[in-house]
């Protein structure tokens, strides 16, 4: 019981730690930071998995901790910096809507997972639960950088943001099968989309193979 | 699966991987083709004999069940009509140098690995795999409308990739959820996703839970079916794509998604605590749909204009889902089904058509009737049944969920009705532009294939006059499942 | 046998009078205007001067043009025939009421106008196209009397309406007031008599009956003017039949008071006549365009009455 | 074997050999097969029909086949309604085939009606068959589907492309309409069968929906105005021998729709609804026949017309509608006949009359009026058989017209047994407008037929016009001769109809057969009768008498020479009344209220050579006040939304999100 509650304790404060750090993503407005950022999250929840595999006593569930640390928490962020250089991308992040109204926004967000999780009747384990109203504020803060950002690669890193929060909730919830799978599937996902955006040069953000500019040769435009 | 015991299940599954492994290395255009549309054949009669050998039993992993088999019998079929189709036409896109043999042989094996993801997605029993089949398919197609490499195709199959990542991502975190709310009842590991238990112990379920998870799920599969206004992916996905392509996406992946959505919704049905599936589908279902009929106005493009007319179609069959009860539920399979045939010959057309003209514009094309009259009219058939005429199948069930829901919510049906003119109007608009007036662009004659145009158009025919008896006892068992 | 008998009498005797009613109507005019005046036999004398002349017919005249005088002519004169003049029930009154009697004059008008565009001199064309335009009000008119007259007597049979309005006291109704006015317009407009049509003219601009048959010659000739004294007649003894029924013998009653019925209808004609002739030396001829406004009165008119039948039925 | 296997063998005759055209769409033979072949299954079926009709038509037979709704199978009967129409349907097809025998052959592009015209007979017979409500959509849709087909035949001319959008669009719409009634009748348990729904009790709620939506439905395609705007492009853009099927037999069966419904499903109607079948046939009498008035070309013109006449069916209808809510069963069935009569007359005379505008087309190549004239002489029988048709359209004795008109005026006669006051009024005021109308209509065909037959020839096509071929000429005589048989012994049509008076409204006419010299009583002798022979055979004996009195005392003199004109000998034949100087009267009388119609004339200067221009300027109301902005209105919407086709990836992903937040807070705030 006392291990219980210990566990119930460490894993709560990670999850929560992982929150803040997507708070903390929101108000990035350089991108070698958010970066950074990205990397520290990623750190806390290969922590949390590792922590969850400890108390499920899962050995697989290392793997995918491994995975967060040494994909999301190194890879990633290094062969970012690395295309931020090489495409030249200014450093800072221009965001369609300002940082206060994205905080706002997040609280907002934060706020509605809390209310909907809240609802979940308490025999569903209370370990559960917090984990999961985490993990979905997690999700709809990593949304919510996606659809602020400009900035191509803030936005996979929102992506993988989301995609973090993704893996606490499968990882949370106890026993749940096919978690490497999913983890490694992701994980190829997003280095598809990093290579996609080295390919594509895509320098600014996603659509910067410019929609506007194809709608001539689809004779859409009107 | 040893030789004695023919186990369809696993064929359906191995033939196509098998075949996709097999096709990624043999060289040769012609070989190639004749063996995917083999591939697809046997495919294809493997999964008839479903109706013949007694079902496996449900397995953690695979289940056969009233539902499915209609899915895996359409989907295979319209998948081995379309490997004819695209024999021909992937032949011309050879001649014409927009695709080289490399790419040939890439684009077949991810054609039989996407049917493999299909069927897998199908028969899995279990959420989490049908989730990694979907996610299979759709990259798999991702890849395909890519396949041009030509800046419009790269920036539609980002765009699908990009908004199908989110997708699969919402998807997952439904899945994960569900798994949370079975695990108290069902118990732990792989149990809770085992689709049969899951329908078995859904009523002790925690509702909230349930709740949260069907919304991520009706967005993530949602985004698939191209519900507006998650549709954006569909529309240039289907127009840049290779044609063949396009008519699977519309004709099969769509189905899938639905499939799992309705897996899904008949979980939520089954648990009265959690809130009722129905008004949510009705509702996206009716904004697909007036929303998609507008959008149909302003088409240039004719593969993106039957791409809004997909969309519109699954905004149909997900608003009679939504409504539910036996007739509107029957209706809404056989509009599935109607749709899967009939937008796929109009793929089938529009595909040589384009080849022929050598654009997509609609303004460069006219009076087909006139320089191609095989093609030209079944152009017209097909669009006259898409937009629900008869005697051609999509009037049968148009008419019971019109019919149906009048009887029940009238504003809805009204709104439906409008809805269904406006689409009406738009498409029959295109038609007459397209098919008559006087001739313009190329007037060469086609090398089409005309076997599958003429199968699926027919089979649409016959289905809006005469439905055999066992099928109707079969859906209206799947209608009562539904619920 | 009785019934053929005094049915053919009929039809004889509208023969013979019409030409005598117009002369006498011509003489009365001319009184008026202090002027000696033609006989009253003139019509006949005229009528048999055409048909000894010879027929001047257009190149480009078609049968249709040839055959047109007598279908007119037929068609009125049995419609003349159909209505009671000095008896009612008449072997063939029920053959046609009065809506069909209406009708008949109206197909009498169709060939006449189809005639008038026959030849295709602009004429035709003005004369056919206004007197379509003047029917097209005249006959809306007429048909709401019709149906006035209907509901007081319960029936459009003339022959009943008649009798209704000779024996039961009607009473001095507005409506049927409303009825007899609107019935005396249509009625002038239907025989081209002063203000809508001037039958004395051939001044182009003003002329419309006339403008139609203005190709018309010789013995053609002569059976359309036949037609056109039968229906000025017709529509006087329609007016005297059912809004001044008296003394009208009704059919059976033997001689005597066929005689006396007779006598009566005469008396009617003469007095008709008169009112015609005076009311078209006090009148001028109004324009065409201005028709309209006069027929929309005597649509009004009626309308006006059946609707008050209406109220004072339902009261 | 039962009658309605019969009409069904016909039927399947009739699809057998759209297929057959199909095969042999290349063969030169294919015209005189095809046509004779559902000349053949068109004469079998009439026969049937008829003879169906004239039995005893008290036992309905039915047929049930097991296609169609599964559950349910496609049921078809024949009962005395269904046969009557099926009379119309399939004299109309006769006729429309022996037509076509001739006439086909100067198709340029055989293989685009061949296969649909025989689709298009079986598709309205069918309507007319069908039993339950799925087999009745079908049909009916498959009949507009197969005449949108046959206006498209000539697709490359210029208009017709709109001409079947419009018509395609407004028959979808039509469908609709009747989808949502049948709905509304069947309920939500889905008993589309005709049986079951007639014994099924409906609100009042529910009766006055369906006869709204049946309005919409039935009228759309019989082309009630507003509805009406589809017919006079659509009609006159087929080929002629189908504008004749489209005008004279579809808007009928649209009619048989109406009363199948309205009469015989939904069972005793409120008085009130009548009042709106009335004014509403009423006004589309009065339209109809006006722009038909305005119209230079013959089969806009025609078709115009049919608008009018349909006009005049609903009158009589919602007269019958009035009459039975008030269960005075005897006028009813006197109104109901009225219209039934007039819809076989109107069958008659409008195949007739689109066949002499066909012949005219074949003749001439001209459809525009003013182009026209002299005919005549050049096309003597033709233009015969095309004046009988004039004159019974323009309802003048002693033909058909004439009576189905009379009929209806009797009928309105007795509206003051009516209790309610809007009827009261409302009755006589429609009577006037069916007057006024009947007499425009006469106005209309004097214009039509003098100028394009009579006067001189306006063009060298009209000069060196041909008489047309003999299966033409006899497809028109046959009518004219129907024409005349209708007007003069109206009594055993009416009588043939009384069975179906008797199965819809339970009242019947009394019996005709008997009476004296086989004149019409509609209530009784001494309130209104009328004998068409009799009629005809005065004006015949003194027309004779008048023709030997002249031959034996008048002189025989006749003299050729040029046309008088008062002096005035106009040169060219460009002088003569157009049809557009001709309408000018009424145009001004009328039009400057129903059409904004304007006459600009620009009169030149003394001593100015430029010529003197008069324009007529003239509104469409209803197109430009109803259609124009509803399409406005999408298309604007349509724009709107389009700019979601351009947006950004980011901008997309917001979308999603959006969606996502609102479902999950409308989870929170509901749950």
């Amino acid at each position: 019981m006392q291990m219980h509650s210990l566990s119930f304790d460490v894993s709560h404060t990670l999850a929560g730690g992982l929150v803040l750090i997507s708070f903390m993503m929101l108000y990035q407005d350089r991108l070698y930071s958010l970066l950074n950022v990205f990397a520290l999250h990623a750190l806390v929840l290969a922590l949390s998995v590792a922590w969850q595999a400890f108390v499920q006593d899962a050995p697989h569930l290392y793997i995918t901790a491994t995975i967060a640390l040494v994909f999301k928490a190194i890879i990633i962020p290094v062969a970012l910096h690395r295309i931020v250089k090489q495409l030249g991308i200014h450093r800072d992040i221009e965001s369609a809507v300002g940082i206060g109204p994205t905080m706002l926004a997040g609280m907002a967000l934060v706020a509605l997972s809390m209310v909907l999780m809240l609802r979940v009747t308490a025999e569903a384990d209370p370990l559960a639960r917090e984990d999961l109203a985490f993990a979905l504020s997690v999700v709809l803060l990593g949304l919510l950088v996606m659809v602020t950002r400009r900035n191509a690669v803030s936005q996979v890193v929102g992506f993988m943001s989301l995609e973090n929060g993704l893996v606490l909730a499968a990882t949370g919830a106890k026993g749940m099968p096919l978690v490497v799978e999913i983890s490694v599937a992701f994980s190829i996902l997003i280095a598809f989309i990093v290579i996609g955006i080295f390919l594509f040069r895509i320098r600014e953000r996603f659509d910067s193979v410019d929609v506007s500019a194809l709608d001539d040769y689809r004779g859409e435009r009107r | 699966m040893n030789v004695l015991s023919f186990d369809p299940v696993a064929a359906v599954l191995i033939i196509p991987i098998g075949s996709a492994a097999l096709l990624a290395i043999l060289p040769g255009y012609r070989l190639t083709a004749r063996l995917n549309v083999v591939a697809s054949l046997a495919t294809f009669l493997s999964s008839l004999s479903l109706f013949v050998i007694a079902r496996p039993p449900p397995g953690p992993y695979v289940l056969v069940d009233d539902l499915n088999i209609v899915f895996i019998v359409l989907n295979t079929f319209v998948g081995f009509t379309t490997s004819i189709f695209s024999a021909s036409y992937i032949a011309h896109e050879l001649e014409t140098g927009r695709l080289t043999p490399v790419y040939l042989r890439f684009y077949h094996a991810m054609y039989q690995t996407m049917m493999f993801g299909m069927n897998l997605a199908f028969v899995s029993n279990n959420i989490g795999l049908m989730w990694v089949a979907v996610e299979i398919a759709t990259l798999t197609t991702v890849l395909m409308v890519g396949i041009y490499r030509s800046h419009a195709a790269l920036e539609a199959a980002w765009k699908y990739f990009i908004l199908g990542s989110v997708g699969i991502a919402f998807a997952l975190f439904g899945t994960i959820l569900v798994y949370m709310a079975a695990r108290p009842v069902v118990g732990e590991g792989q149990d809770g996703m085992i689709w049969t238990l899951l329908i078995r112990h859904a009523a002790n379920f925690d509702p909230a839970l349930l709740n949260v998870a069907f919304i991520f799920l009706l967005l993530g599969y949602g985004t698939k079916v191209g519900l507006a206004p998650l549709h954006a992916w569909l529309p240039d996905a289907h127009a840049e794509g290779p044609t063949p392509i396009s008519a699977v996406l519309s004709g099969l992946l769509l189905n899938v998604a639905l499939y799992a959505l309705l897996r899904f919704k008949i979980l939520l049905a089954a648990n009265p605590a959690a809130i009722a599936p129905g008004p949510l589908m009705v509702t996206m279902g009716l904004v697909s749909l007036v929303f998609a009929a507008f959008m149909l106005y302003r088409r240039r493009d004719i593969k993106r204009l039957f791409a809004y007319s997909s969309i519109e179609h699954m905004g149909i069959i997900v608003f009679a889902f939504g409504m539910g009860g036996p007739l509107a539920n029957f209706a809404g399979l056989l509009h599935m089904v109607m749709h899967s045939l009939t937008k796929s010959a109009i793929f089938y057309a529009v595909g040589h058509i384009s080849q022929i003209k050598g654009t997509q514009r609609i303004s460069g094309i006219r009076g087909l009737t006139v320089t191609h009259p095989a093609l030209g009219w079944c152009l017209v058939t097909g669009v006259v049944a898409i937009a629900g005429v008869p005697p051609l199948g999509i009037f049968m069930s148009e008419f019971l969920v019109v019919s149906s829901t009048f009887a029940r919510q009238p504003l809805l049906a009204i709104v439906l009705v409008f809805g269904l003119l406006l689409a009406f109007g738009a498409l029959t608009l295109r038609l007459t532009s397209v098919a008559f007036g006087e001739p313009r662009g190329s007037t060469k004659s086609a090398e089409a294939s005309y076997v599958p145009m003429f199968a699926h158009l027919s089979l649409v025919l016959i289905a809006g006059i005469y439905l055999p008896a066992p099928l109707v006892t079969w859906f209206q068992h799947v209608a009562r499942l539904l619920g | 046998m009785s019934g053929i008998l005094v049915q053919g009498v009929q039809m004889l005797l509208v023969l013979l009078l019409a030409p005598l009613l117009t002369g006498f109507v011509r003489k009365m005019k001319a009184r008026l205007v202090r002027r000696q005046g033609a006989s009253v036999f003139q019509p006949y004398l005229d009528l048999l001067r055409l048909l000894r002349k010879e027929v001047v017919l257009a190149d480009n005249a078609s049968w249709l043009f040839r055959v047109t005088p007598y279908v007119t002519f037929a068609a009125i004169w049995v419609a003349a025939a159909l209505v009671p003049t000095f008896a009612t029930g008449l072997l063939f009154n029920w053959t046609a009421d009065l809506i069909a009697i209406v009708a008949l004059l109206g197909s009498a008008r169709f060939f006449l106008a189809l005639a008038g565009m026959d030849v295709g001199t602009s004429f035709g064309g003005i004369g056919a196209s206004r007197e379509v335009m003047i029917a097209a009000l005249a006959e809306p008119a007429m048909l709401l009397v019709v149906f006035c007259v209907a509901l007081v007597a319960g029936s459009t049979q003339l022959s009943t309406v008649a009798n209704f309005m000779a024996s039961s006291y009607v009473g001095l109704r507005v409506s049927l007031g409303m009825a007899v006015i609107a019935l005396i317009m249509v009625a002038l407009a239907e025989n081209a008599r002063i203000p809508v049509d001037n039958p004395a003219t051939h001044l182009e601009l003003t002329m419309v009956h006339e403008a139609m048959v203005l190709e018309y010659s010789g013995r053609h000739l002569a059976m359309i003017e036949f037609g056109a004294f039968l229906k000025l007649l017709l529509y006087i003894s329609l007016i005297a039949c059912v809004f001044l029924p008296w003394k009208i013998a009704v059919f059976g009653t033997g001689p005597l008071s066929y005689a006396i019925g007779a006598v009566a209808y005469l008396v009617k004609l003469a007095a008709a006549g008169f009112f015609l002739a005076l009311f078209e030396t006090a009148t001028a001829k109004m324009r065409v365009f201005r028709v309209p406004q006069f027929l929309g009165a005597a649509l009004m008119l009626g309308l006006l009455g059946t609707l008050l039948l209406f109220v004072s039925k339902s009261f | 074997m039962s009658a309605v296997v019969l009409q069904m063998l016909c039927v399947a005759g009739m699809l057998g050999s759209a297929v057959l055209a199909i095969v042999l769409s290349r063969s030169t033979i294919a015209t005189a097969i095809i046509y004779s072949a559902t000349l053949a299954a068109s004469a079998i079926a009439l026969i049937g029909s008829i003879h169906w009709l004239l039995g005893d038509t008290t036992n309905a037979t039915d047929l049930t086949l097991p296609i169609g709704l599964p559950w349910l199978g496609a049921h078809f009967r024949l009962d005395g309604l269904a046969s009557f129409f099926l009379v119309v349907v399939n004299l109309g097809g006769t006729s429309a085939s022996l037509y076509g025998l001739g006439y086909g052959h100067h198709e340029e592009a055989p293989q685009r009606v061949l296969p649909f015209f025989p689709a298009f007979l079986a598709g309205m017979n069918l309507v007319v068959l069908a039993g339950d409500a799925f087999s009745y959509l079908l049909c009916w849709e498959f009949m507009s589907l197969a005449s949108w087909a046959l206006v498209m035949a000539h697709h490359r001319e210029p208009g017709n492309a709109k001409a079947g959008y419009v018509y395609l669009v407004m028959a979808s719409f039509g469908t609709l309409a009747l989808l949502l009634a049948f709905g509304l009748l069947a309920g939500p348990a889905g008993d589309y069968e005709f049986a079951a729904i007639r014994a099924a009790q409906h609100t009042p709620y529910v009766a006055t929906l369906v006869l709204i939506l049946m309005l919409l439905g039935a009228g759309s395609k019989a082309g009630l105005v507003p509805l009406h705007v589809w017919l006079p492009l659509a009609h006159p853009a087929a080929p002629s021998h189908v504008s004749a099927l489209m005008s004279g037999v579809m808007t009928k069966v649209a009619i048989y729709g109406f009363i199948r419904v309205v009469f015989d499903l939904l069972g005793q109607p409120s008085w009130w609804a009548s009042v709106i079948v009335l004014s509403l046939g009423g006004i589309t009498a009065v339209m109809g026949i006006l722009y038909a008035m305005m119209e230079k070309d013959l089969k806009r013109l025609l078709a115009y017309s049919t608008i009018e006449n349909i006009g005049v069916i609903f009158a009589s209808l919602g007269l019958a509608l009035a009459f039975q809510a008030n269960g005075l069963k005897l006028l009813a069935a006197l109104a109901f006949a009225a219209a039934l009569f007039h819809v076989l007359n109107h069958s008659f005379f409008k195949s007739l009359l689109f066949f002499g505008a066909g012949a005219v087309l074949i003749a001439t190549g001209e459809r525009d009026m003013d182009k026209l004239g002299g005919l005549i002489h050049r096309m003597p029988f033709t233009s015969f058989a095309v004046l009988v048709g004039c004159v019974s359209i323009s309802a003048l004795p002693p033909f058909n017209g004439f009576v189905s008109e009379w009929l209806m005026f009797q009928a309105v006669l007795q509206s003051p047994e009516l209790p309610q006051w809007a009827l009261k009024i409302t009755v006589p005021a429609v009577g006037a407008l069916l007057a006024l109308a009947a007499a425009l209509a006469a106005a209309c065909f004097v214009k039509a037929y003098g100028v394009t037959f009579l006067g001189r020839p306006r063009s060298v096509a009209a000069e060196t016009a041909e008489e047309v071929d003999h299966y033409s000429l006899s497809a028109m005589f046959i009518l004219a001769a129907l024409c005349l048989l209708a007007g003069i012994l109206p009594g055993l049509v009416i009588d043939a109809l009384s069975p179906i008076t008797l199965q819809i409204l339970g009242g019947r006419m009394p019996i005709q057969i008997n009476e004296p010299w086989l004149s019409i009583v509609p209530i009784a002798e001494s309130r209104s009768s009328y004998n068409g022979l009799l009629v005809m055979v005065f004006i015949a004996i003194s027309a004779s008498f008048a023709v030997v009195f002249i031959h034996r005392f008048a002189s025989h003199a006749l003299r050729r020479g040029p046309a008088w004109g008062c002096g005035f000998s106009d040169p060219t034949p460009a002088a003569q009344y157009s049809g557009g100087s001709f309408a000018q009267p009424i145009r001004r009388v009328f039009g400057t209220l129903v059409f904004h119609a304007r006459d600009h004339v620009e009169m030149p200067a003394p001593g100015d050579i430029r010529p003197a221009r008069l324009r007529i300027e003239s509104h469409d109301l209803i197109w430009e006040g109803m259609y124009e902005p509803i399409a406005g209105v999408v298309g604007f919407a349509a724009d709107k939304l389009n700019r979601l086709q351009f947006l950004t990836i980011r901008r997309y992903l917001s979308l999603v999100f959006a969606t996502l937040v609102t479902l999950l807070l409308v989870l929170a705030i509901w749950s």
